[in-house]
Parts: structure tokens; C-alpha cells; sequence
């Protein structure tokens, strides 16, 4: 038992406030767009040069001048505005997002992230992920709380090439939400069904309690 | 999300003692005056904000605007490039009285190192000033033969900027030369009040003329046919008015 | 003075062996297809240029713009944030077969170096890349209690860019997402060549809505409906054309 | 017999190419945009941020967000654009004006030039006289031969404090045209009734001759 990928999105969603600010990751962190709880409004951002920009058009209806960072089409809104790169890195370094969500191949208890390559081989890239960890008012990452195989994604270090130092502030995973504080994991919801010892199983650093541990919510979506 | 303010005062409200508050404009063009005269009457009726580090381009004009700020006593240090103008006799008596600091920046290095405050570029190398007074205790490093010192960015705790155009989401336009500064400042203040001409709906600015994005602004106001500071200067007015 | 260029071979003329060449673009978007094929076209004919270095925020997609022109082996080094796409065959191969040069650059920091480079500051601090692979040998300095890596400016000898409008006097607008890394660009090359949608007298576009003002601007070449490398990709199509 | 502000600045305006971005000092050297030669159309950057802006209005038709960094107010032209301050420093710095023309208190044979501030006394304001310094293709001065107490402004080394190092390269003056090459004055031009020898005891470091020096233009305006 444990939350989908959609169900993880749904999760961090709930954690924006109406108007804020807000950059997600290319893939699995843009499906956090769709559950914007009722009555909020979220301002996205993508580095390539839009803040405020709507949902992707029907298909056919594509204008491939007016794409998102994953270089999908999407739309404007009224409120839209457009301007170049070395602004759009300005709001990102600069301290002017509310909110980053970000896809994760390790988070460790430091607060590093590894999520732009998986080692020395093939063609490396790593386009606006070094730049979103820095800056953003809040660093979050969603992940499933293990790799494919079974291992942590949460770790004491990271072995892969990090992404950034020390950034990551919180975890949504398929099975906890997991802030970073002071250098150490602290729990703050897991699934009902999991029991704080198999967590701990599957976590490779120490899971600290800190206050209350709340029922992580698996929403019907 | 709506960001418009119903009037001055509570768009100066959060601007307390000893904050650093970047104010737009070069001479009187794009300086909020208004907001400027908001922010006067708030220290005339209860004392605050006081002992304020101003940047701005220059040292105010005459007895209105910046420089009725800084008659009003108001300001503690100014970060400027020219403190000079056509009547500047109220920077230059208290300047000269010891009565205000000066950090006098060159006015590119000012516009950079604002900036730089906003896109979060701690510091930069810069040609200007290499080898003057203004480079003193400034690290010098030489890139491909060249010297070049380096400067810090500027940021700020508020930021009040005058614009054309505003939306409810903080997007912004401003009305030819009045540009200058007040883009630059809305990036590099944690909190940006515009004045602006007019407020109009969401879409009522085109997404390509959008000169300042919302992210960078916190309130927008509306000040309708707003007062320039060189008119105000040729009629011989005074802030707050004086009696006759 | 006018900076119309009558067409295409006209417009890539200047572009020689060695050269560093800025692209703009982030995908697709705001690409200047025709000015690249206009060059692979000079190539072809006399094999120069060659030996490229390209700045770009991609590494080309399918076998048209910036994909065929390393395709046609003119292209030594690249300096990229992202090297992957939908189809990046021609690079990824070309790239493990040690036959191009990779220099990887966060797209933060790509887009400020590009802006460093033509603002005339030589080096500035980030914190984007502190602690990574990607900071290698770059200096650090704590700023704040905060570390920094120092990065240096990317200037080029030619940039191909793509806008929407553009006079004689070379000013620029663009169309939406497809303004990315083109104003940049603009400001960083020694010879700026812009391909433009449409040729409007001067006056013909709003002295406020101008985004890369002329003296940016070395060229203008007029490309009426403009192809997009998205469209051109979905039809599969090579440059040069190949016979079927 | 020497040239007027007027001659001088009509002299500095007979270089100025047609196309030429040129930004022009506060003051004196703002009349050398009155002398463009026929068929030329230099264009003016200001450091608040226009490029290509026309004459001043007529009396009562001022707009006061449109003015020059003098606080005089201009007009637009025909493809004039407006910019922000960083963009238009990056202008200045970034090598883009074809020429910068300023005035001077003292210009060194090594090209050090000192126009802002006469000493330590009063006020200090340097406004952007330092960035203007660096980055133009060209900086030039225009300036009397001499003070008003008939000392010479070009010397071996500025006594008053520096705008910039090695920055100056030609200097138009009341009585000459003088290149600044390698660190040595080289003559261009002088009026034909001044003797070299007189034009060197007006000048306060060592003129040096590398070809032929042409007769400086009196221009009659």
C-alpha cells in the first residue's frame, strides 16, 4: 500500500497557498498543477520565460512559440506575462519563488539533492535543476519513497552527482511527508498502514519525531 | 490573489525604523511622490519610520518628494550616484552639518548592483570606478589583461516605485523615461508598493508589454494623474505644505 | 543608416571557421531555422564555416536547425544546459563518439553569463552549481555566511536570432516563449543577425513594447512565416533535403 | 584666437559616422549633437534609458517622463526605445556606443581623465561619468586648451581625482585635435596661426608629431 505518483502530486499540492508562486520540475512534479484545491490559484513559472501560463490546448491547437520548459505547449492566461532568461533566472535566484517541486533520484538528511544524473555515462544534462534548489522560498521533492528496486531514496549522503547542496526542505513521498530540519529527517505524516519500524526500513538515514506524526491523506484521485 | 491596496497609507504601513527603502525615479521621472508624501505624513503623525537608508539615483529637488523625505528628517544614510539638482539646498545643508551619511555609488555600478540584489548575484566585477577614490578597500581582480573591481549587490527591505499600468497580480508598465530605476527596484526589495496610474484587469496589459512581472511586486495603488516632481518644483511647493 | 540585409546567404556571410556562435532558442522556440540552414547551405557550397563553437541552450532535435548543423560536422564544441530532446540522435552519437566537444552549463547560469557578456562584467557570483560536479575548478568566495561559485562572461563572435517584428534600426520584439535566450544573445555578440517575421518602418513598433533595442543589432533579414523546427520535426523532415 | 565651446564641439561632431550610437556628456558636450554634417544621423543614447531620442520641445510642450540624464526634456524620433537602467549601463559597459564625448578638468597623456569632482570639498556627485569611461569604442573629451587661469588641462598626470585610467583616447580642444597613443599626446591637428611651440607651452606634458599635422577647422557657426 502506498500512494501513486498522482496521489504523491495531489499531496504537495495541498501544501500552496492562493497566489503563490511556483516552479515545477519537468515530468512527474508537473502533475501537481492539477490539484490545486478549490478556491486557490497558483502562479506557475517555467524558466523558460512565462509566469502565469495556462493548461496545454486541445490537441491541434498547439502555438510551439508558447511551450513550457519540457517544451510541451501550453496557453496563456490574462495576467500572463513573457520575458527573457536571464529574468527568468532572476525570480529563480533571486528568492522571488514560493515554491520548487522537484523530482529526486536521492535526498539526504543534509538537505542535498541528486536529481540530474545517474553517473558518468551517456550524454549528461542537466538544464534549470541546479538552479531551482537555489532560491526558491521552499525546496520540496516528490518521490517515490523507493527506487524500483526496493532501495532509500532518502539517504545519509547521496552517492549520485548532486543536484545542489543542503537545499531540500521538504519530501513527499509514497509513503511519508518528511521535513529537513537541522541537518536530520523529521517526520511529519506517513501512511496509517505503515508501521514507524518497516518506514524506518525503508529510509536510509534516521527518521526523527518531532511533534505529532499525522495520517498522510490518500486522496481519491 | 489580488494585490491592489485601497489607498496610500496602508501601502506605506509596513515600512518601519531603520529599514533600507529604495525609492524609483531619476531626477522627478518615475519617482513615486505620492507614495513618497504617504510615507511623510505617517512619520508627521506618529514619529516612524525614521532613521531610513535611502537609495535612489539622486539627493531629492527643491522641498518636495525625496527631498521633503529627507527635510522631514526621515533619513539616515543615502546611497546615491548624484546628489545634486537644480535646488538641492536640503541634501547639501544637512550633507555639509554632518546631518545625513552618503555612500556615493557610481550610477551603472548602482543600477548593476540593484540588479544583482534582485537576481541573486552576490557580487559582480565591474571596469568602472578601477583606480579612483570610489574603488577604495574594493577587491581588485584582473580578467583576460583587464582590472576590474568588484561590487556587492543591493537589496532592499521596500521598495516604492511609480509605474503606468498595473494589474490586481502586480504586473507593471511604466510611461517612457520614468522606466529608468523602478524596475530594477522591484526585483531587489522583499517588499515593492507601486504607485501606479491606473489599475486595470488581469489581460489588460499584454503578456509581451509586461515591462515588471507580479513575482517582483507585493502592492500595487492607484494614483491617478499623478503629481511630477518638476511641476510641483516650478510652482515653489513644499511638502508637507507650509503655512502662507 | 539601415540594417536590412537583402537575404539569407547575405545575412550568414560574416560567419567564418573558429568562430563562437550563439543560437537562440530553447527548443524550437524562437529558433532561426532558416538563418542555420542558410549557413549549412554556405557550407555545403564552401566548406567553411567549420570548426564552430555554438552556444545554445539545446543540442538540436531530429536532423533540421541546430541538429543538422552538427550533423554536417561544422560544429567543434558546444556549450549547452540541456543536450537532450525528443530526437537527439545526431548529437548523442556524435558526442560518445568523441567527435564534439561538450561544455554543460546550468541554464540559470548560461543565461547570466550570455547577459554578463554583453553588460561588460567579465565574472559574478552564483550559487547555482556550489558543491557539484559542474563547479570543478571554479573559485569560491562566501558572501553572508552563503558560498559562491565565481562564473565568467560567454561572449561570441556572431549571434543568429529569431524575433517578430524588426526596423531598420534593428530594434526587436518577439513572439511570446519564443524570447528565451534572443535578447540575450543580442547584447553579446560582436555581429548580431536577426532574422525577423516582418520588416516595420521605423516608429512601427511602440518605443515602449521595443525588447532588444537596435544597438544590439548588426543585421535584419526579413523570413516571412518562419518554419518551426516542432512542425518540421512532426513531418520528419532532413536538411539538406535528402533524396528519397 | 581659439575655437569657441561651439567650434570645438562642431569639430568633435565631424567624426561622429552616420549610424553612430553616441553618448554625449551633461552640459558642453550635448551641443555637439546641433553639428551632425548632412546626410549623417548619429544616434543618442541617455543614460536613463532612450536610445534614439530627437530635440527638445518647444517651450511648454515638456513631458517630464521624457527627459536626458540632464534633466531636460527630449522628444521621441522615429524608432527611438525605451530601456531600464541595468539594460542601458550594459549599453555603456558592454563596448555597444560607438562613442562617448565628455567633458574634462584634467586628461592625461596616459588617457587618465578627471571630470567629477574638483577635491574633497562640498558634495561629491559622479553620476555615470565613471561607466562612460569604459566600454565606449571611442571615449573622447572636449574641453578648453587651458583653465580659465591659463593652465593646461592635458597633462603628464592628473593632480585631481580620476574618472578612469587609460580610458581617454582623443581630445578635441580649443586649439587642437590630440590622439591619445601608448601613453604619449600625438598631435593631429592645431590652428595654423598657433606655432607649435606655443601650443606646447599651453599643453602640460609632451606633444609628440607622427605624420603630418592637418590645420584644425574654425568652423563658422
Amino acid at each position: 500500500m502506498k500512494l501513486s505518483p498522482t496521489q504523491i502530486a495531489w499531496r504537495a499540492a495541498q501544501d500552496i497557498a492562493d497566489g503563490a508562486y511556483v516552479n515545477l520540475g519537468i515530468g512527474f512534479p508537473e502533475l501537481v498543477a492539477k490539484f490545486q484545491p478549490p478556491g486557490r490559484q497558483a502562479i506557475f513559472h517555467t524558466e523558460n520565460g512565462i509566469l502565469g501560463f495556462g493548461e496545454a490546448p486541445a490537441p491541434g491547437q498547439e502555438d510551439w512559440d508558447l511551450i513550457n520548459a519540457g517544451k510541451k505547449a501550453v496557453t496563456i492566461r490574462p495576467g500572463t506575462a513573457f520575458f527573457h532568461h536571464a529574468d527568468s533566472f532572476a525570480m529563480v535566484r533571486g528568492g522571488h519563488l514560493d515554491v520548487a517541486i522537484l523530482g529526486a533520484y536521492e535526498v539526504a538528511e543534509t538537505g542535498d539533492l541528486a536529481n540530474w544524473s545517474t553517473g558518468p555515462k551517456g550524454v549528461p544534462a542537466v538544464g534549470g535543476a541546479m538552479d531551482l534548489v537555489h532560491g526558491a522560498k521552499r525546496v520540496a521533492v516528490i518521490t517515490d519513497h523507493t527506487t524500483k528496486e526496493g532501495r532509500p531514496k532518502l539517504v545519509r549522503r547521496c552517492t549520485l552527482p548532486l543536484t545542489g547542496v543542503g537545499c531540500v526542505t521538504r519530501v513527499y513521498t509514497s509513503l511519508a511527508v518528511i521535513d529537513i530540519v537541522g541537518g536530520r529527517f523529521v517526520l511529519r505524516e506517513k501512511l496509517a498502514s505503515v508501521g514507524l519500524g518497516e518506514l524506518q526500513s525503508l529510509t536510509g538515514a534516521e527518521l526523527h519525531l518531532q511533534g505529532p506524526v499525522a495520517d498522510l491523506i490518500m486522496a481519491e484521485v | 490573489m489580488d494585490k491592489t491596496l485601497p489607498d496610500l497609507a496602508t501601502a506605506v504601513a509596513g515600512t518601519d525604523d531603520g529599514m533600507t527603502v529604495m525609492i524609483g525615479g531619476f531626477g522627478g521621472a518615475g519617482a513615486p511622490i505620492e507614495l513618497i508624501h504617504a510615507l511623510i505624513d505617517r512619520f508627521v503623525a506618529t514619529g516612524h519610520p525614521r532613521d531610513l537608508t535611502v537609495v535612489n539615483n539622486n539627493a531629492g529637488n527643491g522641498h518636495v518628494g525625496l527631498a521633503a523625505l529627507i527635510e522631514a528628517g526621515m533619513v539616515r544614510k543615502l546611497i546615491c550616484s548624484f546628489p545634486r539638482s537644480a535646488d538641492p539646498v536640503v541634501f547639501t545643508q544637512l550633507y555639509l552639518a554632518g546631518g545625513i551619511e552618503l555612500e556615493l555609488v557610481p550610477q551603472g555600478t548602482l543600477a548593476e548592483r540593484i540588479r544583482a540584489g534582485g537576481a541573486g548575484i552576490p557580487a559582480f566585477y565591474t571596469p568602472t570606478g578601477y583606480g579612483t577614490d570610489l574603488a577604495q578597500g574594493k577587491p581588485v581582480e584582473v580578467f583576460d589583461g583587464r582590472p576590474y573591481i568588484r561590487e556587492r549587490w543591493l537589496r532592499a527591505d521596500v521598495a516604492l516605485v511609480k509605474a503606468h499600468l498595473g494589474d490586481r497580480l502586480g504586473n507593471l508598465t511604466y510611461r517612457m523615461a520614468a522606466r529608468n530605476f523602478n524596475p530594477l527596484m522591484c526585483m531587489a526589495a522583499a517588499r515593492t508598493i507601486a504607485q501606479v496610474g491606473r489599475i486595470v484587469a488581469p489581460g489588460g496589459i499584454d503578456p509581451e508589454a509586461v515591462v515588471t512581472p507580479g513575482i517582483f511586486v507585493q502592492g500595487v495603488v492607484e494614483v491617478a494623474n499623478p503629481q511630477q516632481e518638476e511641476d510641483l518644483n516650478r510652482a515653489g511647493a513644499t511638502y508637507p505644505e507650509t503655512a502662507a
